[in-house]
């Protein structure tokens, strides 16, 4: 046993990525001169020392099995000297130096039913979470919905006829693990339900007084039920964050029929042009309907083709939307506009139109 | 070393320059007001000392009226007896600040008898201010002035005197008789004026476009905006004119556009209307080629104030477009409905604009009956913190009818 | 008496505009075609019908004697057909049909002190309220530094060499009565000193409860001070916006010693291109300096100074900062930054720099 | 109604459709591995029933280590014992998620062995995500990973699994080596990702350019953005190249410049730098002829994160110029006096975006001994709320000192 311990290593971090950067990386690392896109999903980067890197990116659901990764090392292996790379959107991209093996590495990859894009005015991958697959919170299934989405838009994957970039991501509930908050178009799982509460047990298992302190709107207050100490929460001042279920787990938030989706757009990072954004809100709710939620993949469609159709080249959908004023985004789209797209938390009243800049 | 000589050495050192001095006016009036003396040598005391010498606030009034003014008494009343009382009148200024001179001079005629012979015109909300009287003297100058045709302005939780710019009385750009609403306003809230029944006060101010010449973005609570739902009116011969003359179009014009939606070729003058904000620039800048649109009337806004206690707030829209035609009565009714929810569940000294805030825009809105609209925000919610008010419950008639719990 | 009473008449409300309405206003009512600036405060009004009204305007001390008024009713009726009005800030207008009068009104008006101007691309008059001539709030005299920083700045009021409008406020407290939260450059009159408390009366002049109640940081805590009820203050959390004082004579905020104003700067109201803004802080703190104010009276010349030097035609001053920024404005104006100019109440954080996007 | 015979009809109808199918590659894991084939099951249940069947956490970790595994159960195991346990395990990727075929492999292979097979490629933090496995399986997969040269990442209240853009590894525009930069900090910070002693996690995010391809503006405690502080190097032939080829230059380059700094006139372009706000619009649109400047670093931000629970921020800029080279102490010297503050003064469940705007960030700045900068915020405040620190007292020396009180 002393020796077992002797040999258990901790702490060594991760590899150093040098073992893994490519020969043609690491001699121009540092030196790229620029790049230019070539065609959907391939583009190649010139160095100073005129050397050129092509690259290859194909879509990936992210949720794959080793069979499939051990497929792309044969790709790899084949055509790409044993390099690959994910991207920071889950795509994977094969760094190739050689000009010719583009066309067969592509070829391989249809046949293995994996698109190849993603790159310049396209959608690429949905960045998402666990839902149904794993996590305990969530109010959605990412993986379908995803599948779905993308099975619509996949030939905005494969082509690059849009105005812009368009980044998607979803996120099965409110801690929102990923970019939702900052997305063109974000698809984020809600409850609608005020937790249900296990009298029972509650008490065994959760501190009542961090139960009542987690709701940020202190709606939750203690009780006695049937002689057992617990909680109980005022429901006009739930807003579903689940905080009291993160922090309890007798408080549960997940309900069949009334979990589902709510849909934001404009949001993005990148500093290009315009500063960062945040998404908002476009439509409030739409129920779960697996295994297609045809719903959400007719909203989420519609939303790209109106914005590819009246957006200026490079014009976000957020920068669309700001030029065109909100108003108008709701005429087009068709949304009813109400109560619950009026903000009403903490900074509210910054978001109310404080000018009369009227577009009529 | 505090000053009782009437001597004012310091005050006396604003008695000249260029910018008419407000010294030479207290003295002009102190040549026949003791008040005005006093005032003067208070004054100077402050000066030296650095530090206003007027008591805490102090309740008085007209008779029948909770409003219209302020009483005033000096800490120092041994020195400057004649202050020992200096309380403020409001009276209501006409719409827009035109006066015949004969009715200036009826109002100075009053206040050189009953008081300190000194005034602000205007005060900040408008009002005609009588500077400086003692109790007694109110309600005779109250007599007089309505003799004279004039009356009290707002004080205190009631409507305030409401104002307005010089609109169309002298402006090619309003969208709406401005003076004709303020004077509606004013004499249709006369009791609510007079007799503070409020939560806080209720400013109202209209301005005939969007360049806003009464801030009423800024300081009312009901902000009234002049605007045009159609097109901007273009005379292309006259803009061809403003280039000949030197003007640059491009540069000055369309280059200062926030809606980047006009195009000039050299010759011509385009603009999509559908993305311009109506924000006057370019009508400002080409007075004689461009004009508002026909279909005129009025942005109607809510809740600005200063900062005490929450941080000072912008008014919001509340109605984009509104026609503006007397008697006014859809702009009424709203009024009615939202004073109506704001004194029932407003908090006292909380101004509409912090009630909207606290209660939700949302929750306001079904109060006054007014439906939501994409005007009324900058943009959606960015959080997801919605206050989803209807659930199914197991058992909802085929489950597809929504509950209100 | 009763008689009296009989004769007592109320709610008669102002007298009706139309009333004081010169002739040629009331023909061509609602029928102005354009008008055009002649020169410094003066300019024309054409209407449809080919009428021409001019306007001449003169700056006022806003704080007047009857005579001063006196004496502009004896101008108009010398020269305006008996009719003059006021601006929203406090000017004095008088409406002249008879082009040929204009000159011999200036005349007059700059004889007897009164400057003409504040029209166009001018400075106009200071909007301004009490001070230490009525207000029990004030930690600043109005009426003086008004006078100082326009005899300072009267040029600018009697020419239009400036890039656009530049608009000036001042307040002598916290309250703000007028336009100080959106102007191109604001005078802000500050306590520096936690209440001083009067014992020995605060409980009987004011509710223990509402005291405690008005302190927006729940500062203030009940006590008792030599056997009498009354309230302390936490210094550290007073933020000096005496509520407390509006709400109880006892609580006194104005102290000579430390007594003072800031500046802000880059405010608007109108909507003319750019959406309405508040003003920002420039200058935390400046020390009261009767009777010439000379500390303010530089600061506020040399930000009209900078702002003319730099800014683009039409740009008002909020316009020429969100241009260059505020780094370059801290270094041009050579205003060091502080901790105070960083916001740290209820939206602060929506101030912060929230993007890449820097300005070296 | 529920469904353990195998059949999975719902999830089937995903199996097609052009992009790749989650459900083929669960199948796919399936055909070895119970595990998968309960997994299956389970998400068919949950599509017909539309709830999540798994229980609420479960701690559960390898000795040694805070984080790195989340506990999952699942709470029908009587119908799915293969899923009772289905823990993840999060592998701590490489740099910019560079593989070579070989460490691919065998990672594979330690999942084949001890787990489900299935691994999400990769986590939203950038972890490798190895998905489902029982308690029993932790330590020798642990012991195989190390052994194969991988380490854990974190998970709970700890320093986050560091990620960075790919940067100057294939990237023309990166301002600093993000691959670097990110193995550093991830090896420097070992013991706080694996041992959670923070008051709520913390997660670094390297990018490249403002571009921001790891999106760290938005995901990130710490936010290190590449930037320039020099001007924006020109190679005017191939503007006018682009010109030729027929890029609109006016429109589609200058026009969309945010800092409207960029003349073009047909054959020169020229950039006043003082104005440009370092957007990269225009050296993305010609990346032949435009690049960063020379002079490099990085804008170091801090406090992104999603809303739980008082709405979710941006990161915002606390140093606008850090040169950025190993060993990078200024920038660790920076995190530590950050975290000695927060960790002492913190809350639990605090990021520190919300512990800066509780305690205010002047405050904050004092304390990790930063200077206030305008850089740092968006404008100066706009409430006249100040807390001015100091004051005097009567007889203070010549009433000139400022008294700390
Ligand atoms: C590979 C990747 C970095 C990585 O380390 O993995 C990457 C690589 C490049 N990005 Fe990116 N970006 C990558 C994620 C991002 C992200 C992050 C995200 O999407 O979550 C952003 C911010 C998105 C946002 O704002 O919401 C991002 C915003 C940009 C932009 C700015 C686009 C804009 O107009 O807003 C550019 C510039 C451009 O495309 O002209 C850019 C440009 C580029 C260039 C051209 C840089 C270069 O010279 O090599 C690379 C190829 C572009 C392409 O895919 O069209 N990259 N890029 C990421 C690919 C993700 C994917 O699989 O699709
Ligand atoms: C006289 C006047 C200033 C002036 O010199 O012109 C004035 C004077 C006072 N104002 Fe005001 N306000 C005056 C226009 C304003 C304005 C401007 C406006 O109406 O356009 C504002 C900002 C807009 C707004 O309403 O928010 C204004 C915002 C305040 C406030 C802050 C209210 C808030 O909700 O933030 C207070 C404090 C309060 O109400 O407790 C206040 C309180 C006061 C008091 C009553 C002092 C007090 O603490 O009780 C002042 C009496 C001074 C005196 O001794 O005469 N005054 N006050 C203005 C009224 C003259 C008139 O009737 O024409
Ligand atoms: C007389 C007055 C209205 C009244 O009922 O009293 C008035 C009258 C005119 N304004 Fe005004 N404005 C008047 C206060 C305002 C205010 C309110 C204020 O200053 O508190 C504003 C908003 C200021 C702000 O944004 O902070 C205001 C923003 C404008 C603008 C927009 C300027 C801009 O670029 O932001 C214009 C358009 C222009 O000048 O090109 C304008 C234009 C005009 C025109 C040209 C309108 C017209 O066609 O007759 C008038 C003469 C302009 C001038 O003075 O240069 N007026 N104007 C006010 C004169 C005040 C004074 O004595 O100086
Ligand atoms: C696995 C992962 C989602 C995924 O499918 O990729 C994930 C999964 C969970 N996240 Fe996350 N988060 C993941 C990236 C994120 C991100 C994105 C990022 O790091 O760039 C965010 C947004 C950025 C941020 O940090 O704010 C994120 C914001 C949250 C939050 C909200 C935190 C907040 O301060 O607002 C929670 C709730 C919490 O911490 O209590 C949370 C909590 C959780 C928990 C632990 C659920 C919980 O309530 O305790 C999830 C476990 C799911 C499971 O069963 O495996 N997760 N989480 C991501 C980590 C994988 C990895 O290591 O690579
Ligand atoms: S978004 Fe919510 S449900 Fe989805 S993985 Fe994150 S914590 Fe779980
Ligand atoms: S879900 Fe959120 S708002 Fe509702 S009770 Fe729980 S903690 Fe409170
Ligand atoms: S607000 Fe408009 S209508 Fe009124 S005076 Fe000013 S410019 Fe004319
Ligand atoms: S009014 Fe303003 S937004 Fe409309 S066209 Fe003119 S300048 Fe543009
Ligand atoms: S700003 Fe303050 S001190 Fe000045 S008049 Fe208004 S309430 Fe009085
Ligand atoms: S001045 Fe304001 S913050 Fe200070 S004690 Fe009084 S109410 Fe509180
Ligand atoms: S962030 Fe900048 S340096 Fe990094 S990959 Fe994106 S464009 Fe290149
Ligand atoms: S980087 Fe952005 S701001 Fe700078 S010149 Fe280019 S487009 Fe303009």
């Amino acid at each position: 046993m002393s020796q077992d311990a002797k040999k258990r290593v901790t702490d060594i971090g991760p590899p150093h990525y040098e073992k893994f950067l490519p020969e043609m990386v690491k001699k121009n690392y540092g030196k790229w001169l620029y790049h230019e896109i070539l065609k959907p999903g391939v583009m190649v980067h010139v160095a100073e020392s005129g050397d050129k890197l092509f690259t290859v990116r194909t879509g990936n659901p992210r949720l794959v099995s080793i069979h499939t990764i051990r497929d792309m090392c044969t790709l790899a292996d084949k055509y790409s000297n044993g390099n690959l790379r994910f991207t920071s959107r889950n795509n994977i991209e094969f760094l190739l130096t050689d000009e010719a093996n583009i066309d067969p590495l592509i070829a391989d990859l249809k046949a293995m039913g994996f698109p190849v894009g993603g790159i310049g005015n396209a959608i690429s991958n949905i960045v998402h979470t666990q839902g149904w697959v794993h996590c305990h919170s969530a109010a959605t299934d990412a993986s379908g919905i995803v599948k779905n989405v993308m099975d619509a838009l996949c030939d905005k994957f494969e082509s690059m006829s849009l105005p812009g970039k368009l980044r998607i991501a979803l996120a099965c509930c409110l801690n929102m693990c990923g970019a939702v908050h900052c997305s063109d178009i974000a698809i984020l799982g809600v409850h609608r339900r005020p937790p249900r509460i296990n009298h029972g047990i509650l008490s065994n298992i959760c501190e009542i007084p961090s139960v009542v302190a987690s709701c940020p709107t202190a709606a939750i207050r203690p009780t006695t039920v049937n002689g057992k100490q617990s909680v109980e929460v005022n429901e006009d001042q739930c807003m579903f964050c689940a905080n009291c279920f993160t922090v309890c787990p007798a408080m549960t938030l997940s309900d069949p029929l009334n979990d589902g989706v709510s849909i934001w757009v404009g949001g993005k990072v990148s500093n290009a042009r315009h500063e960062p954004m945040f998404s908002k809100l476009a439509v409030p709710f739409i129920p779960n309907n697996p295994p297609y939620w045809p719903e959400v993949v007719e909203t989420v469609s519609k939303l790209v083709e109106l914005w590819a159709a009246n957006a200026h080249k490079y014009e976000r959908m957020g920068e669309w939307i700001e030029r065109i004023g909100w108003p108008r985004f709701f005429e087009l789209t068709g949304i009813e506009f109400q109560k619950e797209h009026i903000d009403d938390f903490k900074h509210a009243g910054l978001s109310f139109k404080r000018s009369a800049h009227l577009r009529f | 070393m505090s000053n009782t000589s009437g001597k004012t050495p310091k005050l006396d050192k604003l008695d000249k320059g260029p910018w008419p001095s407000f010294v030479k006016e207290i003295k002009r009036a102190a040549e026949k007001s003791p008040m005005s003396k006093d005032l003067l040598g208070q004054l100077e005391l402050s000066y030296e000392e650095k530090i206003g010498h007027w008591k805490h606030g102090g309740i008085v009034g007209v008779f029948g009226y909770g409003g219209g003014v302020i009483g005033r008494y000096s800490d120092v009343p041994d020195k400057f007896p004649n202050v020992a009382h200096f309380h403020t009148m409001r009276v209501n200024m006409p719409s827009a600040w035109f006066y015949s001179t004969e009715a200036l001079r009826k109002l100075c005629d009053i206040w050189e008898k009953h008081g300190s012979g000194l005034l602000n015109m205007h005060g900040s909300t408008g009002d005609i201010i009588f500077l400086g009287t003692v109790t007694d003297k109110l309600e005779p100058i109250f007599a007089e002035l309505t003799e004279a045709g004039f009356d009290l302005g707002g004080s205190g939780s009631d409507v305030r005197t409401p104002s307005c710019c010089v609109g169309p009385a002298r402006c090619e750009w309003a969208c709406y008789d401005t003076l004709n609403l303020c004077y509606d306003l004013t004499m249709h809230y006369q009791d609510e004026l007079h007799r503070p029944a409020f939560p806080y006060k209720f400013k109202f101010k209209c301005a005939g476009c969007p360049n806003d010449c009464v801030a009423s973005v800024a300081r009312a609570d009901m902000s009234i905006i002049g605007t045009w739902k159609d097109g901007i009116q273009i005379d292309n011969g006259a803009v061809k004119e403003y280039a000949d003359k030197g003007m640059n179009i491009q540069k000055d014009v369309c280059g200062n556009c926030p809606a980047k939606c006009m195009e000039w070729d050299g010759s011509t003058m385009a603009i999509d209307n559908s993305l311009c904000r109506r924000c006057m620039h370019c009508i400002n800048v080409m007075p004689k080629a461009l004009r508002p649109g026909k279909e005129r009337g009025a942005c109607i806004m809510i809740g600005s104030k200063a900062p005490i206690v929450e941080g000072a707030l912008l008014s919001s829209v509340l109605v984009p477009f509104m026609k503006m035609e007397p008697p006014y009565e859809e702009l009424k009714d709203l009024v009615e409905k939202m004073h109506d929810i704001w004194c029932e569940e407003g908090k006292n000294r909380e101004r509409i604009g912090e009630f909207i805030q606290r209660v939700g825009l949302g929750n306001f809105l079904e109060a006054i009956e007014v439906e939501p609209s994409p005007y009324m925000v900058e943009h959606p919610r960015d959080n997801p913190y919605v206050f989803y008010e209807e659930y199914f419950e197991e058992g909802d008639e085929d489950e597809g009818e929504e509950e209100d719990e």
